[in-house]
């Protein structure tokens, strides 16, 4: 088997610290809520439908009361307190929540038991509708079983989700395994999630619960009609994470991209609101048994990726604690990790294979998410297609996981149905060809990829021992990861986050918490 | 042909219907530079391609600039009125071709077939001809019902011909996969010429085969079929029978 | 702009010079046969290619197959007749620029850049400002002449306007990466518009950059110059400072 | 060190079986001489000039005195007694020889001693030019050196040589180190060499010694402008194996396709005719320096690659064995093996890698020549082009000599401009990215490389021994390489051999047998 040395120890020694780091985020995580969660716990007990201005229901209901300062108590508090006040179905109390000339102020009538009684159903309801979905993949997936790992995994992006729906079953047809649906550009800085089927959209297409619906369609009859199970997946990311989360979770999605950090470094989101919204984003996953895809092959795009590949590490260390406090199972922590080197740096494919060993050996439970050159793609298609397929044998040797799919055009546009063919024809001959590369070779003790991957090991220990130092609020605003600086207040959405009040009321969290 | 489907013309398929998306890749004579850049645009929308992207241009050579260009084709292809000659063969099994060899004809079918001129790649013909056939589909010497003779490569037309006529072939087959210049259809039109003139054209059948070859082509070079690549020797089997055992063999 | 240079039409260079080889490859929307691969020969004929060869055709997905094609352009474009505005810098060394600034401009020259609009991607933004710089080249903020802000990514045209105001910024630098249905265009163009309804666009130097940008669109959409692919930190300094120190510092 | 377990004692058992069969046909050479060895001696000497229907002179001396039965003496028998009958220069007596008004029967006049005599000074000349040229190159390889190994080799294939010349340069310029310009698809099977620059050819620009010039010329120019001797390379093949052996000696060539049984095998040459003049085309490229490429890639192209790699390696064992027996150091013997086998094979890239590895430690003095995929390339150069791909990094990590790129459009044409380009950058990235990979890793003992590796030995030194017991004139016969099968007497070119006289005479062979 290749294997790198890994200190065992030093391991250890990498993810006490990881949690103690999380743990001094998990403190004021659990002290506060967002704008975000509160409307994903709106839409868990099954608030639906927009305004005339295409305005979701939960927004106006989350935003009244926190314009109003209310919402340190949680949603529910409202919600149960009209489901006491008369409201007859849950939508009613949600839409008196919102709408109801007087706004609630929590003051006398029911206390916070009465109101968790009231909610109990339809906690136990939202619960039952994940758990349904769950169910329903987990019988799929043992009448159609997936594909061999590494599972490939391909991007439909038109803009339009009809479209998107044909590419699905086209890249299906041509040996996908997994098919993403890529996300307009603007969206994850929206703080509303969009409603209805989308044909529109810059550079991907609107996530929204219909779309995903109509990708589940797509992506279940080519199971059928290719008798391997087709995974879908989405983003769970931006300043609607858990919203989005929870969609995934009951229109039965496979993987989600969520990441505790991504917004925060990528798309400058605030980081007290994304540490907040990743946690209760991760409890929905971790209920619908949905696997991630964490984010750390984006640092190695703003980042370089021999100097800082220990970041990705750290990070995936990080990502883990943070995953195990949202209660994940190993099995579904997709972390991730890229091969982006300069192709042309000497022995850039031997420390590839470092990096790519170490975090398989690291992470040995963990569905590993393997991602393809992207930064140092350029228009020479040609080239690009070799890059991807010296990715691909990385990918088959080390037995990652998950594997996204080079694409010659990276540098030119979002991939097209002739793109997405020949990159899934060239996987499938590499990872026939070299099948068992892995159990065939072994590195040599003292060589190139043995040092590289001690060396990676050891810069990450350092780091995480900064970061633990300075605290991952501190770190992230010295530029720890990705060679990105962020504040503790700075960035998109910070005005979203509050405090909890003492009588903070939120039983669907609380099952969620109890899951675990 | 399929007199019934409307006309709908067809653009390029990049990710929408009708976006006419296609890739053009090509070297100018010209070394990078703005100016060479925007000569492959402009290269490019002299074809019909919109909002051409010049999505790499590099120096190939001293003088040399390489171009990967994508943009949106405008022109579109009307599918459904395009009426091409397919070689209309009823994939037989080797039973079938057995028996209705034995029984309408009543005797073996002789074939002989050589890649001539001097192209010299016997592989094509030697996976029709020889026991050992092709992806698993064996050749025509593995059946009962024929009798095949491989004269292989760099067979001169004349000798092929001489050849036939000597073993009173039902059947010459034609190998042709040097294409350069077109030298394959200069070669397979001579030998059909040749059995004009020497007036036994029309009591043979001719096959044309080869990687750059379609049943089009063959017709168009004066042969009774043409097979391009993937063919299996049970094609060319099944579309024999087809030709020489239509009706059951007449009792001598 | 080669007044001298004869009009030479140029086609494509294949193996020999005028034999007009390029390569095309595309989807259509039907399933390989005969006809499909009939239809992709028609279809790279109407693009002005002639003696098409249809290398391959392949199933692409159910109903869509994939077509390479190769064949001879007609088509040939004259290149020397093409007038390409390009970037005039004369590439100033580290020294040169410092030196330049200092004793022909006596202060520092201000720079605002950002990635505008809901594009995200600032690598290329801080290759030309921040200190790291691009291959090797360190970044405007690493001169000692320049003053430079970099506004990060996602930001509106009109807070990367005020901001630059209120900097007095003698250039304002913005980077465009999506393309997609041409954001890029409307984005910086709404820029400039931006500017000339606020009356201060000539008081200011605006840059337009990105990989899809050249010289030539930079000044279409009404910049005062376009960077692309490659770009340098260096090439940028240089730029700025033959336009903004042309003549010795008036002393103050 | 990623090497393959060897035994050492089945390879020299290889070793001798093979010299025993080269030592049965080496008997026969040693009694024969062709029409085609003749002229080699004839222009050797320097004859030169064509008639008016372009026919070279050394044709029509030859062909005479084989016409009138009198060559089993040695043209060099004539070409003395001309001289010595008063011929004024060598050329001069060569033309005596092909027009005299009387043939010379050999009927008294000097004897072999007075020919041997009377040629001495011509003979010496003969080596002196080619000695020259030898002295030249290594002259100049000390000033410009060579570019690293696997050293990358590409074609060129215009069929004018004008245009080769532009296209020799460009491929230089874009990184090759050695440039074949492919022959026309018919010159192999003709019995003259073509005189003059040539501008026509099918599938390739003939080999004439005036376009061995022009292209020596722009790749001298080449290496002095890219800073790295560039190589040129041709084929010494076909019915005038011998006469273009001489060429390419005198015009300075570096490398020549030149194998003992390609001809038999894959132009239906005759056998006889093949092995004599493989042998004294040999004397000719062992006294100049030149490295020869022999052929057994093309044994993948006929039979199966899986099946049938053992035929490869027994074929290179004999090609050594002919080689030895001409005068080739091993420095000298690129010999050729291929990366044939199905591409969607399971394990396909292993199978290669344990081939590859195998010869090139058997073979390990040997500038062993690695050919790429050919037979599976389809027209889609996208996938070809990350087959090729594959093939590289089995050349780098199996340290081969000499790598002759794939190309992509293999299926499709001779390469164009563009795609020489993109496979020399392809390569460039694949050799400096997994530079150091054959030094990383180790093979598993008893994996699937290893054991195949002890397969092909085996079975390699079974088929020697079956050769040698048919004999390799039956062995030939019977189809023991490539699938193919040919008879003593068949073939092109039988009546061009002749048994040699008791009295034969051959100063410049006898020469150049010395010098060994
Ligand atoms: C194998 C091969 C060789 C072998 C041939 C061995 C042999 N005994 O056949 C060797 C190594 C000897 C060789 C040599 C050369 N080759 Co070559 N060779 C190839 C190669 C790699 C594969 C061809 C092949 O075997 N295909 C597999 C068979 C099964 O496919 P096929 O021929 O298409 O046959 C199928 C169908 O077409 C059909 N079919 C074919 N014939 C017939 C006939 C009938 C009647 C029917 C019904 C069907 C039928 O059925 C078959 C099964 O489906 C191709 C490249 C490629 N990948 O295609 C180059 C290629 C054909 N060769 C080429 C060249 C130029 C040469 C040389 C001239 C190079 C040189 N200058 O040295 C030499 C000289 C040979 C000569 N004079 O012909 C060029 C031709 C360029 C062109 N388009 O004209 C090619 C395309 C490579 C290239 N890009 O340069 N070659
Ligand atoms: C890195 C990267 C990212 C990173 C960005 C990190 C960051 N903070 O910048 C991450 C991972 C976050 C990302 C995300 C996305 N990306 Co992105 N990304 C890339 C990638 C791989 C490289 C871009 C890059 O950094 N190039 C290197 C820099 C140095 O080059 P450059 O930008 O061209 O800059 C140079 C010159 O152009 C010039 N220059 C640039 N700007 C300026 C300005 C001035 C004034 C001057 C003088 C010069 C100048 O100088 C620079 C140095 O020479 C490209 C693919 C590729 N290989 O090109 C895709 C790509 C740009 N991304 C794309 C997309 C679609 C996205 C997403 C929208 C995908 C999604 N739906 O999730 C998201 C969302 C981001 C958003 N809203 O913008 C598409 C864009 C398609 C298109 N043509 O519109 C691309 C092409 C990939 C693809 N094929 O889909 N991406
Ligand atoms: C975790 C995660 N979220 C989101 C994205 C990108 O999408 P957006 O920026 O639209 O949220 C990525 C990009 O790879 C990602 O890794
Ligand atoms: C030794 C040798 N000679 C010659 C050739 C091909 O050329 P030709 O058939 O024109 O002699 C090859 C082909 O690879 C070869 O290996």
């Amino acid at each position: 088997m290749a294997t790198v040395p890994m200190d065992v120890r030093k391991v250890a020694r990498c993810r006490e610290i990881a949690a103690e780091i999380a743990d001094d985020v998990q403190g004021y995580i659990d002290a506060h809520t967002t704008v975000g969660v509160e409307r994903t716990i709106l839409r868990a007990y099954g608030a639906e439908g927009v305004d005339d201005q295409g305005v979701p229901l939960v927004n106006l209901a989350v935003d009244r009361y926190r314009e109003a300062g209310l919402l340190g108590r949680g949603i529910a508090t409202y919600v149960g307190r009209a489901l006491l006040g008369g409201a007859t179905t849950l939508q009613d109390a949600a839409e008196r929540v919102a709408f109801s000339p007087e706004l609630d102020r929590g003051e006398g009538g029911p206390g916070v038991d009465a109101v968790r009684e009231a909610l109990r159903p339809h906690t136990e309801a939202a619960l039952a509708r994940i758990d349904k979905a769950r169910n329903e993949r987990e019988a799929l997936k043992r009448r159609i079983a997936p594909g061999p790992t590494p599972q490939k995994y391909v991007i439909v992006a038109t803009g339009n989700i009809y479209d998107d729906a044909v590419q699905a079953k086209a890249a299906a047809a041509a040996g996908a395994d997994i098919v993403a649906v890529i996300r307009a550009t603007a969206q994850s800085l929206l703080d509303y999630v969009p409603h209805g089927p989308t044909t529109e959209g810059y550079g991907g297409t609107f996530a929204t619960q219909d779309n995903f619906r109509i990708i589940r369609r797509a992506v279940d009859e080519a199971s059928e009609e290719c008798g391997r199970y087709i995974q879908q997946t989405n983003y769970s990311s931006g300043l609607c994470m858990a919203e989005i989360a929870w969609m995934a979770a009951v229109e039965r999605l496979d993987m989600l991209l969520n990441d505790a950090m991504y917004g925060i470094l990528f798309r400058d989101i605030n980081m007290c609101r994304t540490f907040v919204d990743q946690y209760v984003s991760r409890r929905f996953v971790a209920r619908a048994g949905i696997v991630i895809n964490t984010g750390e092959d984006n640092y190695l795009t703003t980042a370089d990726a021999v100097e800082k590949a220990h970041t990705v590490l750290s990070s995936q260390f990080i990502n883990e604690a943070f995953a195990r406090r949202a209660g994940l199972r190993e099995g579904q922590m997709g972390l991730g990790h890229a091969y982006e080197i300069d192709p042309w740096l000497e022995d850039s494919f031997l420390l590839e294979i470092a990096q790519a060993q170490l975090v398989r050996q690291i992470f040995d439970r963990h569905p590993i998410k393997w991602m393809p050159p992207t930064k140092h793609k350029t228009g020479d298609i040609f080239f690009a297609h070799v890059h991807d397929a010296m990715f691909d044998l990385v990918g088959v040797t080390t037995k990652q996981s998950i594997e996204l799919l080079g694409m010659f055009s990276e540098a030119i546009q979002n991939p097209l149905l002739m793109d997405r063919y020949l990159a899934l024809k060239a996987t499938r001959y590499v990872f026939g060809a070299a099948r068992h590369l892995g159990e065939e070779i072994q590195f040599k003790p003292d060589g190139i990829v043995a040092r590289r991957a001690v060396q990676v090991l050891d810069e990450a220990l350092a780091l995480l021992e900064e970061v633990r130092r300075d605290t991952i609020w501190e770190a992230i605003a010295h530029g720890a990861f990705a060679d990105v600086k962020r504040t503790r207040t700075g960035g998109k959405g910070y005005a979203g986050v509050l405090e909890r009040d003492p009588d903070y009321c939120n039983p669907l969290l609380a099952a969620l918490e109890k899951t675990s | 042909m399929h007199p019934t489907s409307p006309a709908k013309p067809l653009r390029a398929y990049g990710d929408r219907e009708g976006d006419g998306m296609v890739q053009l890749s090509f070297v100018l004579q010209l070394p990078p530079s703005a100016r060479a850049r925007e000569a492959a645009k402009r290269f490019a929308e002299a074809h019909g391609i919109e909002e051409p992207i010049v999505a790499t241009m590099e120096a190939a050579a001293e003088g040399f600039a390489f171009f990967v260009v994508y943009g949106h084709s405008k022109h579109a292809v009307d599918a459904a009125s395009i009426d091409v000659p397919e070689v209309r063969t009823e994939a037989l099994s080797r039973e079938d071709i057995e028996h209705r060899i034995k029984t309408r004809l009543g005797r073996k079918i002789v074939v002989v077939g050589a890649c001539t001129g001097s192209d010299a790649h016997t592989v094509g013909i030697d996976a029709i001809l020889n026991y050992k056939g092709y992806a698993g589909d064996k050749g025509l010497e593995s059946y009962k019902g024929f009798e095949a003779y491989n004269l292989g490569a760099q067979v001169e037309n004349d000798q092929l011909a001489a050849r036939a006529r000597a073993l009173k072939a039902d059947a010459i087959l034609v190998s042709q996969v040097i294409t350069q210049r077109n030298c394959h259809k200069e070669n397979g039109r001579a030998l059909v010429e040749l059995l004009e003139r020497e007036g036994w054209r029309k009591d043979v059948i001719v096959l044309f085969g080869g990687p750059r070859v379609d049943h089009k082509l063959g017709l168009e070079l004066g042969f009774d079929a043409g097979f391009g690549p993937g063919t299996k020797p049970s094609d060319v089997a099944s579309y024999l029978v087809e030709q020489l055992c239509s009706r059951p063999a007449s009792v001598p």
